[in-house]
């Protein structure tokens, strides 16, 4: 569904990660599940697809990493309205396990605020690895919004080694389920490709259930242009995801983009 | 008891998906033969690649209807021996669609489609949002009458043309039968806009788009209606199905079989449930065969 | 904040009923302005009474819309100076819809429609199930042409006219501004069907309706953008408004003034609402006066 | 809004009057309000307006007189398919009443039985004079669904004489108004124009509340057409009826036709 929106909060997180508040100006939209996303429209420059960061009561929050045009304008928005389309995707309820482990590269931290708030409510606890490529790139999740549980351990990597474990995500991400074997028994990875790729391959024989959120071309959010197509799978991003089982999409992790 | 036929393909049960919703890759296919299609139709598919208008392409509108105006992306025509490949694979008959600006490359896709045996080519004369394509041609009764014509006497598969609500469609649904077609897919979108009211603009990136769902589906049984009338055709009915009444209407009016576009983005379910309810819909009132019920609206 | 003026009459707000939704008896114009319109108009009025077509002529339907083939029932220009008395007694403008099958009609009912003093006359050239009356005339630039040129030179009162989707509304538009009407009012209905799927029938008793409602909305709202763009005319937007952001999108389109029909059967209160709407919707968006936001989605 | 339906019973209830069983083909009709009424579509033939007698679970009762082709053709539906559109008017909710006089002319009965069930759940008694020409018109409204409560009183008038009191159903209802003083606080009058005339004349002085049940030609249902104006009233039967009192329609009454 199309709703009018307006930015009612901007704040400003690391050098490259910005928070937008976006309050919806039309009743009746549907609390999200996590890993839902969004698609907000910057009339005359694009259309983004989005994670859910958090939700209430009509107003949505999302963390938006300053990339190319589309992800400047975003962020250059300031108490304007945009358009808001939503919410896409099926959605992810890893309600059955016991202890999650969020392996998140750079902006693929997104989601990660609204299923710790959910998987609060629900009883699940949700453990965080966070890697960025340089440390000005971090912020404290916790000082972020209240959907973090004290209960979550936070793990921190950096590639320019300034904070935290000196290397990726995914490399710390594998260290720490080494030094906690039977800890968690769902790991959810989500960013860029290569990082999704890595997880897969790393932990395939630790015996955890293993989880990507995956980012293809989302053109329009639906299910009709098929543009975000998991190839070589019959599977939309937009429909089907963005979470897929690694193994049901090995092809497309395989082949897909570096990003 | 829901078997038909139309333009020679003999189908198990009268639903198809409409051109548009998916259809450009052969992925896309597989996705949409779960669905229970008796027929797959492809996205239109024109000569050379076109990668389509930029986002917004598709609006949920508040009135239960979409918009869109996706601007004919595909790949272009090295992609039919794949879809082709692709649907024999799935063990589906495939009504490739295609679109042209010109007589000639309606000409030269139809050869392609011939070479690839597809097993129907639809001719895309009825899209109202993209420039010199599609609705442009389809509202003038003597052009459709070449364009149909000439594909016609290329192809060695069954041509189907695919016509919108302008003010002549009767006429050049006549004007298409008589080249040839073998039958009619009625209708396509309805052009229309829907402007964002606190930024202030068009939210299609093409600010036109064309309206599809339960709003036109009134629309659409009256034009296959007046075409079956006038001609008792073989009429594919399109627009705005979203339950088996819908497509029960549209019979009734005179198609033969259904596509199903836009209902596929808010139900997963919908060839099964319209299956179950013509079926029930059928012993209610005594019939044997859907076919018995093609048309017997029509005075 | 929300005053407004077309075709020279000036109101107090954009809202006004649409023709043919009551509005042929003076105990009609009673009930539609304890609704709070800013000005009345009237059902299409024929210089004989009309019988209209037997019912059903109103079919809700499943998509929102609603289909009608009322046959233009009207008690015929007698009632012209009663209608006129009552809309000055209940102190509201009136405009009063007419409708011929002829040049030579139109012209006698907007001289009577002078002689009357109403305050303005609508035009008629949109009805798309009345033969020989309504879009068969509208549809045909040339004689849009006529009919407003002859009615314009008789009335001493504006004259707007009321068009509705064609292939060719833009030219239909263009002629008659050409032809010196003062607005146009668009949409009417589109022509559509509903079939009962159970006894097989066409619901209406003349099987052929105009749908209006929600479904229409997004039609409307491209043909309104349409015609200002190309002549920046003022235009009175109809079709499908039943909330305040329908109002808006039409304003932003281009209309000076908008009407409402078939969301009055539902909602008793969508005046007070749309009104309601519209004046927070200014002052989100920081403007003073409606008019400043008349057609700024056109570029 | 219009629902294919189908006719699931008949009943010859007397000379004059049958009884149809509708059942609606389509989901989510809601229940209908007491004095609600229905337009069935008989196709080829014509659309009546119709009261609802009773309803449930999808099935509306209809009692219908024999008057012209219309009621005949409708008379003749067997396990056909017919039109419904409805249901439409204000409806009437006399709650707050104690006790209510019904006084029904010929086939305007109909209402009473749907208003009777329900007055009871609500805890209001209602009481009928019932009038009819010949006493073959006739049927005990007893006998008639399980809507009549007990504790109803059930006056029959006759104007052939053959059976209950000898007269018009006016002319009994304003005798047992006079022999039970006090006894009701509202009284409803339902059928011929006649009657209803007559009821609010003769009761004017009673100090009773006086509402009748009216008819005009009905073609849409949903206040578009305008054909079922309470000229010279600014009042619809179909949005703002059928039930009005005398005195906001007395120019109605005065005017309006005999039928
Ligand atoms: C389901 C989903 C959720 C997302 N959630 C977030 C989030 O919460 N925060 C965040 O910062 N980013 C998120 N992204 C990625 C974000 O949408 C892209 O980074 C953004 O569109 C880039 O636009 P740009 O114009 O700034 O960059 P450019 O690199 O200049 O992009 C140009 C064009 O490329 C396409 N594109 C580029 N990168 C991507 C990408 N990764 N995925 C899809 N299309 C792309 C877009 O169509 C864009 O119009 C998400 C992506 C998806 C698919
Ligand atoms: C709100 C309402 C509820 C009604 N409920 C019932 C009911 O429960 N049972 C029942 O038997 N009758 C009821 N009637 C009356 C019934 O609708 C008419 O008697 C019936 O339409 C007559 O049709 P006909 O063709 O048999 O008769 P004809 O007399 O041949 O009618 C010819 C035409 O006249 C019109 N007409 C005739 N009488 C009336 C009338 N009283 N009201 C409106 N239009 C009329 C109709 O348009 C009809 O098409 C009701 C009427 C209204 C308005
Ligand atoms: C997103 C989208 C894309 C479409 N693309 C095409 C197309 O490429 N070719 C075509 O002939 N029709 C196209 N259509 C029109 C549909 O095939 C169909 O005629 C129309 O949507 C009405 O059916 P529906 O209401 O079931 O969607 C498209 C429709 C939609 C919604
Ligand atoms: C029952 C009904 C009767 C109508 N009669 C007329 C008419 O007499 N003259 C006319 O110009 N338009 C007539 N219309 C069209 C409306 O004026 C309006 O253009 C159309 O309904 C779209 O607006 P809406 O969606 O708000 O109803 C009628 C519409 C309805 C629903
Ligand atoms: S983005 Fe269009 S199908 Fe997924
Ligand atoms: S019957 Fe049409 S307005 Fe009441």
């Amino acid at each position: 569904m199309y709703y009018p929106a307006k930015i009612t909060g901007s704040e400003k997180l690391s050098k490259t990660l910005y928070l937008k508040r976006i309050k919806i100006l039309s009743d009746g939209i549907k609390e999200p599940l996590p890993f839902q996303f969004l698609l907000a429209w910057v009339p005359g420059v694009d259309l983004l697809p989005m994670s859910v960061a958090d939700f209430s009561n009509g107003e949505v929050v999302i963390i938006v990493k300053e990339r190319g045009e589309g992800s400047r304008a975003l962020i250059r928005l300031h108490s304007d309205f945009l358009g808001v389309m939503g919410f896409y995707g099926a959605g992810f309820k890893p309600w059955g396990y016991k202890r999650i482990l969020f392996v998140a590269g750079g902006s693929g931290i997104a989601p990660f605020f609204y299923l710790a708030r959910k998987a609060c409510e629900e009883g699940v606890s949700v453990d965080l690895v966070w890697g960025v490529r340089g440390g000005d790139e971090l912020f404290n999740p916790r000082s972020l919004l209240n959907t973090v549980n004290k209960d979550t351990a936070i793990y921190v990597a950096t590639e320019d080694c300034s904070t935290g474990y000196c290397g990726r995500a995914s490399m710390l991400a594998s260290r720490v389920i080494h030094e906690n074997p039977g800890k968690w028994d769902l790991v959810i990875a989500s960013g860029p490709q290569g990082l999704l790729r890595e997880v897969c391959s790393l932990l395939s024989d630790t015996g955890i259930e293993l989880y990507v959120n995956t980012e293809t071309l989302v053109k329009c959010g639906v299910g009709a242009c098929g543009s975000c197509v998991l190839k070589p799978h019959p599977l939309l991003l937009c429909k089907h995801g963005p979470v897929f089982k690694c193994r049901d999409i090995e092809g497309f992790l395989k082949g897909g983009g570096s990003a | 008891m829901l078997e038909t036929s139309v333009a020679g393909l003999r189908l198990k049960h009268p639903v198809m998906n409409a051109s548009g919703i998916l259809g450009s890759e052969p992925e896309h296919l597989e996705i949409l033969a779960k669905q229970g299609f008796s027929a797959l139709v492809s996205k239109t598919i024109t000569l050379n690649p076109r990668e389509g208008y930029p986002p917004p392409i598709i609006v949920e509108l508040r009135n239960n209807g979409l918009l869109n105006a996706v601007g004919l992306a595909n790949p272009g025509a090295g992609v039919i021996p794949v879809l082709a490949g692709k649907a024999r694979e799935l063990g589906k008959p495939l009504i490739l669609s295609i679109g042209g600006s010109s007589v000639e490359e309606f000409v030269k896709l139809a050869e392609l489609a011939s070479e690839a045996s597809v097993d129907a080519v639809e001719l895309n004369l009825s899209c109202p949002h993209a420039e010199g394509y599609g609705l442009e041609l389809g509202s003038d009764p003597m052009l459709v009458y070449r364009i149909a014509k000439d594909t016609v006497s290329v192809a060695s598969i069954p041509v189907i043309a695919k016509l919108g609500l302008t003010d002549r469609v009767i006429e050049s649904a006549g004007k298409a039968l008589e080249a040839g077609v073998k039958a009619l897919t009625l209708i396509n979108t309805v052009k229309a806009m829907s402007i964002d009211v606190y930024t202030l603009k068009p939210v299609l990136s093409n600010r036109y788009g064309g309206l599809s769902g339960p709003p036109i589906h009134p629309i659409a049984v009256r034009v296959v209606y007046d075409v079956y009338r006038e001609y008792r055709a073989e009429i594919i009915g399109v627009g705005g199905v979203s339950s088996w009444m819908d497509v029960a209407e549209l019979v009734l009016a005179g198609a033969r079989a259904v596509q199903v576009g836009t209902a596929l983005i808010w139900n997963e379910n919908i060839v099964d449930e319209v299956l179950d309810g013509l079926h029930k819909w059928l012993i209610d009132l005594g019939y044997n065969s859907l076919m018995d019920l093609v048309g017997i609206a029509v005075m």
